[in-house]
């Protein structure tokens, strides 16, 4: 297995958000900002590394027919964990994900995930595979989310960078701007595929 | 009443679950392809959710803060969900194969429909009594069904015309759905609620 | 007889005309409305504005164009109508990049990436003006009055809105003052003028066979008709029909925009539908949303279930009718 | 503790009951194996198998009445697969591409008029029995072109359409749509092929076409394993193909309307052998 | 006075100035002239032919046998030797089997042909006469007209219609007709009428012809037959519309005039019927209008059956100017022809010459859903949306927007400003459905 190309699997080959269309609510519902996007992409990261690795190791226990709600169990159990973690010591950003962190569980991803890959491979492959898919996952918040901030609130990361002159367009971090942001960032990379 | 109709009108036209809160846009841009569809899938999202905000109500209440152990809130409702959906699933398999034909790998997507348990999660946030919880969850899946048909509709006709490659399927789904979701921006403060 | 001769389906003849004159008949029908308002705003800034949308509109088209390889259409009008559009539903004394920004996300968003003319499901100038409005509330409501030129952001739907939200009821000095809109007493407001104006550009379009009146009066009437009731129940709080009538752009939005070909309904059924919702929408979301002009938005609503209506009214065809006696 | 293990479970148990006894209540057969062929199969929904679809063949297969070796597209891969779900062994066919027979680009056809409407071959043939004056010719306006689900072809800049024999899995459909029959199919091992598609005296072509068939018979005469001539029109007898003779027997052809895909694809193609 | 009309429509400059006063006038038929006589001159199964190379035949004789219930006979139009029996480009541009008769010049009439007095008939051996002397549909669409008038026994009819309309533009044959020979028209009604028993009779006319409608109202006074004036407006000659503007009764969706009650038979037809009854004479000629700018002099023509285009052009003064396009029939549902070679054939009502300029070549442009077609559409249908959903292979979609009750008339893209031609999408629509039914 060569990391670098499970890097760029999970980043651009089979990008979830972007090239697989998956887990595409909480990446429009918390790529306001770029400090809310990575919030989620790390949580969702936790989670899927986890119950990949739970799930990998469990897979042969685990009855194919009751599969599906074994894992939804725990991958619920982890985002749990999460919510209360986040909440403990992240107060401000746990409020700002809102709901979206008990959504983890509902991620397409991540059960996607479960099921495509680690419930037929190996503890140790699977969890690489959760590390570079919720990479791919984090990268496409970031970006989503640096197109909207920048644009929307003339920042990244918090930190003002088009000067006071830039009037900010608000539409961005509104929910259309979302839409907008990511129909954008797919039909750019359709181009770049397509010209490779 | 009139708090029954803010909270209908708020969920259908002015939060809508997808165009202002981004809840369950996986079916949305999925099952969107096609009016008849849509209105298939809408109408099981309206039954599943309404179905589902009544149970994780009465889990919530009367066996989560019973015992205390609300902080098992999601694991305890996407297990209610999940299973829901499968006895729907089931249930329609057996009573209506054309319908079932036609959602066909949609209604498994609705356990992972963050809208179902987004709802059920925010029915207990906002502090929804029973009732208010079945109508807001009717209102939700009513707007989601609303810009569902809707979207359809438009698609079906975008579909037609010569999109640029680039743009083609997801991207000019989102783009539409950005417009509409710039459109229903008009409701805004049309109620408080 | 070696001539090699040309053969096509019939019908053989045509009654000649073409979408471009069409597009050409509309800006002649918008042209008094348009001297009218930059006139009426002192000429230079207006002017600006308007050249500078219908810059960026068909900058933007024929730039994508370009790009994409495909014929350019510019001339077709269609470019030239969108800008027009976009300059009439901004403040005159907009700055010059809104109004070339506008311009390019109206033809852009709105149009071309769903395949250029004829495809797009909403109206761009529309998508390029709520995209403003969105984006830069204050840009866009801050507004000029006629005549003396004085910048104010009190449009007289603002000011009303503002007052029902403050007290609950619009407070007698501004009910007596609101009677001055019809002669343009308000920010961005040119009132019964502009009024007459778009009514006879709408009646030329509609004596040109450009537009039919089924969206108009439907539009129209039904905002007539419910502001009118809530006028009567409440008159204290709810203004009156005839200052719904002459405020905001519910005339240019009933006559030009709502009667966009591309996004409305076909059959005259569909349109009446189609303007009846956008007369509603208005008016709700004028006396109880969050904005106080609900024109772009209703219509824009409304071009969003365009296809379903559409599909809902298709006519009954000939001969299904059953046969009596 | 106990009251979250216990509710936790209760509520799981619960829904296991549920479930169990809808399972039994609700059932409904579903083959396994229609599943597992649907999944093998490259789910192009070309229709070359006849049938309404991939999910509509894997019904059929997995019914077994139907042979596993009608999808064309998945090609060898495919069918062993689905002979291996069904336990059957494998009949693999050998792999067909379809040929447009006819060279009458608008350089070296004669149109019968100046078609003005839809650019569409089957709309035009409509009219007057379409606008080129062989009755038989390539129309070249990419009816076929649209029907192809695997983008194997092209109408060149002289107006005529190519197949792309590496691009090209055999599903036939633009054999369907073609208004002038005009596309055949062919076995992907040969390469030469007539391309002409005019039953027409050899005078009657010589006037509308310079690079049609005449009916000389030179090729039968030069290689009669490979060719035939019936109706004015030579063929290739696919059974008895020949490279060596085949080429032998292309050269003799004075219109030269006899091509080795081999050796390239009709001028303007983009195509590469 | 309220002129009556259908829904829908449009109305086309209709440019009959150029012909409708000029009195028709015989083609010249020389010694040694060819005409091509079609197998297939009628809607239904071809005829055979029962002569062969070498034959000698007289005008009138029977050369081809009909083939079938829906099918006609066909007659030598002129006597002379039969040079050819073999295909020959037709009317649809292909080649398709036809007579071929050298003329002897002597137009000698075949003795055995014999008129009867209609009253001493009976209806049957009236529909008889009428399918041996081959009359089909003079309006252009040459339908078998005795099969027209052999309604089934449960269907009651209460009203005869006759199509004087003539909506095409340019076309003026039938109002020529209808001034020069109103006797023969309204003998060939009153025989129609004994056939199939109809107390009721009336003879739409649009209301620009005036003095047609003022001449065949005096002819018809007291003899059973009314003429209604009816608004100028495309197609008005549409069987359907027709039945609407003068009864106001529609034809069901999918069915035949004869399901509400009517028959429907051209002007032209009933005057073939009175000759072909009274006179014993069959279909060998026909009225025909050659007009369009790039024609010397336009006329309204008595062709013979079978003569080419080219000769009927010759006698008008020959082709002006560039030509461009040639038209058999009307311009609206005319058929382009792709050489003056062709024969005339019962069905040619006209022929129209287009000069260059005149041949409509802009390229289509997007649709903008103007809604123009819609509201053109005679039949209620949306031809905009089945057209594209048929150029996108959607025939299911297509059907169920009741694309098979387009009546080909042409007004949508008659009036479609981006110029896409509609009605050809509409007819693929319509040839792919009914090849969709025929297999299932």
């Amino acid at each position: 297995m060569n990391p670098v190309s499970e890097l760029k699997r999970g980043i651009w080959t089979e990008n979830a958000v972007l090239k697989l269309g998956l887990g595409l609510c909480p990446a429009l519902a918390t790529s306001s900002s770029v400090e809310n996007g990575i919030g989620m992409g790390v949580a969702a990261t936790f989670v899927l590394i986890c119950s990949n690795v739970v799930i990998s190791a469990m897979r042969k226990i685990i009855p194919s027919k009751v599969r599906i709600p074994a894992f939804i169990v725990i991958i619920a159990s982890f985002v749990t964990v999460v919510d209360l973690v986040m909440a403990g010591f992240l107060p401000d950003l746990h409020k700002a994900l809102g709901i979206f962190i008990p959504l983890i569980v509902v991620n397409c991803i991540i059960l996607g995930r479960a099921e495509a890959y680690a419930s037929k491979n190996a503890v140790l492959s699977s969890a690489v595979d959760g590390i570079v898919m919720g990479i791919g996952f984090t990268v496409a918040l970031v970006a989503i989310a640096s197109v909207r901030e920048i644009l929307g609130n003339g920042s990244f990361f918090g930190i003002n960078i088009l000067g006071s002159g830039f009037i900010p367009m608000l539409l961005m971090i509104l929910p259309p701007g979302a839409f907008l942001a990511i129909a954008f960032l797919l039909a750019g990379m359709n181009q770049v595929s397509a010209e490779k | 009443m009139t708090g029954f109709l803010i909270i209908l009108v708020s969920s259908i036209f002015v939060n809508n679950f997808v165009l202002a809160r981004f809840l369950g846009l996986c079916p949305f841009m999925g099952v969107s392809k096609k009016i008849d569809t849509a209105i298939g899938m809408g109408a099981a999202v309206t039954f599943v959710m309404a179905v589902a905000a009544m149970v994780t109500w009465v889990i919530q209440y009367f066996i989560l803060a019973k015992f205390g152990i609300e902080y098992l809130q999601t694991i305890a409702f996407i297990l209610v969900i999940a299973s829901l959906v499968q006895l729907v699933e089931m249930v329609i398999q057996k009573t209506s194969p054309v319908l079932y034909q036609s959602l066909g790998i949609f209604l498994p997507l609705i356990t992972t429909n963050c809208a179902v348990l987004g709802l059920a999660v925010l029915n207990i946030q906002v502090g929804y009594s029973f009732l208010e919880s079945v109508i807001f969850a009717i209102g939700a899946a009513l707007g989601f069904t609303l810009a569902m048909v809707l979207m359809a509709g438009i698609r079906e006709r975008v579909d037609l015309g010569p999109v640029p490659k680039c743009f083609q399927g997801l991207p000019i789904a989102f783009l539409t759905a950005g417009l509409m979701s710039l459109a229903f921006m008009g409701f805004a403060g049309l109620v408080k609620g | 007889m070696d001539k090699t001769l040309y053969i096509s389906s019939s019908p053989h003849v045509h009654e000649g005309g073409t979408t471009a004159k069409a597009m050409r008949d509309v800006i002649y029908a918008l042209l008094p409305c348009v001297v009218l308002w930059i006139y009426s705003f002192g000429v230079v800034q207006p002017f600006i504005v308007m050249l500078l949308a219908i810059a960026g509109c068909m900058a933007s088209e024929a730039a994508w164009e370009k790009v994409r390889g495909l014929p350019i259409t510019i001339g077709d009008g269609s470019a030239a109508m969108t800008g027009i559009l976009l300059a009439l539903n901004m403040p005159p004394n907009s700055p010059w990049w809104m109004a070339l920004l506008g311009g390019v996300a109206a033809i852009v968003i709105g149009k071309q990436v769903f395949g250029g003319l004829g495809y797009n499901p909403f109206n761009p100038a529309l998508i390029g003006r709520t995209v403003l409005l969105i984006s830069f509330p204050v840009q866009m409501t801050t507004w000029m009055m006629p005549r003396t030129h004085e910048i104010t952001s009190a449009t007289p739907l603002s000011e009303v809105k503002m007052a029902v939200g403050l007290t609950g009821a619009i407070p007698e000095e501004l009910q007596a003052q609101l009677g001055s809109v019809l002669f343009g007493g308000f920010g961005g407001q040119l009132g019964v003028l502009s009024g007459f104006a778009l009514l006879a550009g709408g009646c030329y379009l509609i004596y040109r066979k450009v537009i039919t009146w089924h969206i108009p009066v439907s539009f129209i009437g039904s905002a007539l008709v419910l502001s009118t009731i809530f006028w009567l129940v409440n008159s204290s709080k709810y203004p009156s029909p005839v200052f719904h009538l002459f405020t905001g752009g519910l005339m240019l939005g009933a006559f030009f925009m709502a009667t966009d070909w591309v996004t409305t309904p076909i059959t005259p059924k569909g349109m009446l539908i189609f303007g009846a919702g956008c007369g509603i929408l208005t008016i709700l979301i004028r006396l109880f949303g969050g904005y106080p002009e609900g024109v772009a938005f209703s219509i824009l609503l409304m071009n969003s279930a365009t296809p379903v209506i559409d599909r809902l009214t298709v006519p009954k065809k000939f001969g299904l009718v059953t046969q009596k006696g | 503790m106990i009251g979250a293990v216990l509710s936790l479970g209760g509520i799981g148990f619960l829904a296991a009951v549920i479930l169990g006894f809808a399972s039994k209540k609700f059932a409904v057969e579903v083959d396994p194996k229609e599943e597992a062929i649907l999944n093998a199969l490259p789910g192009a929904n070309c229709g070359a198998c006849g049938y309404p679809g991939c999910s509509g063949y894997a019904k059929a297969v997995a019914s077994g009445q139907v042979d596993p070796s009608l999808c064309t597209p998945g090609g060898k891969a495919v069918v062993e697969k689905i002979a291996q779900i069904m336990g059957v062994e494998a009949v693999v066919a050998d792999p067909m591409v379809a040929v447009v027979c006819c060279q009458g680009d608008n350089e070296k056809a004669k149109d019968k008029y100046k078609y003005l409407g839809v650019q569409d071959c089957i709309t035009a043939q409509m009219l007057a029995g379409g606008p080129k004056d062989c009755p038989g010719g390539c129309l070249g306006l990419g009816t076929c072109v649209a029907a192809c689900p695997f983008g194997a072809i092209e109408i060149t800049p002289q107006g005529l359409a190519v197949i792309d024999r590496e691009k090209c899995t055999g599903c036939k459909k633009c054999v369907s749509v073609c208004p002038r029959k005009v596309i055949k199919m062919t076995p992907k091992s040969a390469t030469v092929h007539v391309l002409c598609n005019s039953h027409d005296k050899g005078p009657m072509v010589k006037s509308y076409c310079k690079i049609g068939c005449i009916g000389c018979q030179l090729c039968k005469r030069t290689s009669p394993e490979v060719y035939e001539v019936e109706n004015f029109l030579a063929s290739v007898k696919y059974d008895t193909y020949d490279a060596e003779q085949a080429i032998a027997g292309m050269e003799k052809c004075p219109t030269k309307c006899i091509r080795d895909f081999a050796a390239g694809y009709p001028e303007g193609s983009t195509f590469k052998s | 006075m309220e002129l009556k009309t259908f829904k829908g429509g449009l109305h086309p400059p209709d440019n009959k100035a150029w012909s409708e006063k000029k009195a028709i006038e015989v083609c010249p038929l020389a010694e040694g002239d060819e005409l091509v006589v079609l197998l297939s001159q009628h809607i239904g199964a071809p005829a055979e032919a029962c002569v062969k190379k070498g034959d000698t035949v007289k005008k009138g004789q029977l050369i081809a046998t009909p083939k079938g219930f829906v099918s006609v006979p066909i007659h030598a139009p002129t006597s002379g030797e039969v040079v050819a029996v073999e295909p020959r480009l037709g009317t649809a541009g292909t080649r398709v089997p036809a007579v071929v008769i050298k003329a002897d010049g002597q137009d000698a009439w075949d003795d055995s042909l014999a008129g009867a007095d209609p009253d001493t008939l009976t209806p049957q051996e009236i529909k008889d006469r009428i399918r041996d002397a081959g009359i089909v549909g003079m309006g252009g669409a040459t339908f078998p007209t005795h099969v027209k008038l052999s309604p089934p026994e449960d269907k009651k009819i209460d009203y005869l219609i006759l199509n004087g309309v003539e909506c095409e533009p340019y076309l003026t044959a039938d109002h020529r007709l209808m001034i020069e020979e109103p006797e023969n028209i309204i003998e060939g009604i009153l025989i129609i009428k004994k056939v199939l028993g109809v107390e009721k009779a009336i003879i739409g006319i649009e209301a620009n012809k005036p003095d047609a409608i003022d001449l065949m109202t005096k002819a018809c006074a007291g003899r059973g037959i009314e003429v209604g004036a009816l608004k100028v407006q495309y197609p008005q000659g549409a069987e359907k519309q027709l039945i609407y503007a003068l009864t106001g009764r529609e034809v069901p969706s999918g069915g035949l005039p004869m399901d509400c009650g009517c028959v429907v038979q051209n002007v032209g037809t009933a005057a073939a019927i009175n000759d072909a009854v009274r006179r014993g004479i069959p279909l060998i000629e026909r009225i025909a209008t050659v007009s369009g700018s790039a024609v010397a002099e336009p006329k309204n023509l008595r062709i013979k059956i079978g003569q080419p285009l080219s000769k009927l052009v010759e006698y008008c003064g020959g082709v002006k100017g560039d030509l461009g396009k040639v038209i058999q029939g009307g311009p609206m549902m005319g058929m382009a022809a792709v050489s003056l070679d062709i024969p005339a054939t019962r069905g040619t009502s006209g022929v129209l010459l287009f000069s260059e300029g005149q041949v409509l070549k802009e390229p289509e442009g997007p649709c903008v859903r103007c809604g123009n077609c819609v509201r053109a559409c005679p039949a209620f249908i949306l031809p905009t949306e089945i057209a594209f959903r048929t150029r996108k292979g959607l025939i299911d979609e297509a059907e169920k927007l009741n694309a098979m009750d387009c009546i080909e008339c042409g007004s949508c893209t008659y009036i479609c400003p981006a110029r896409i031609p509609l009605i050809q999408s509409l007819r693929q629509a319509k040839g792919a459905i009914i090849a969709k039914r025929r297999k299932v």
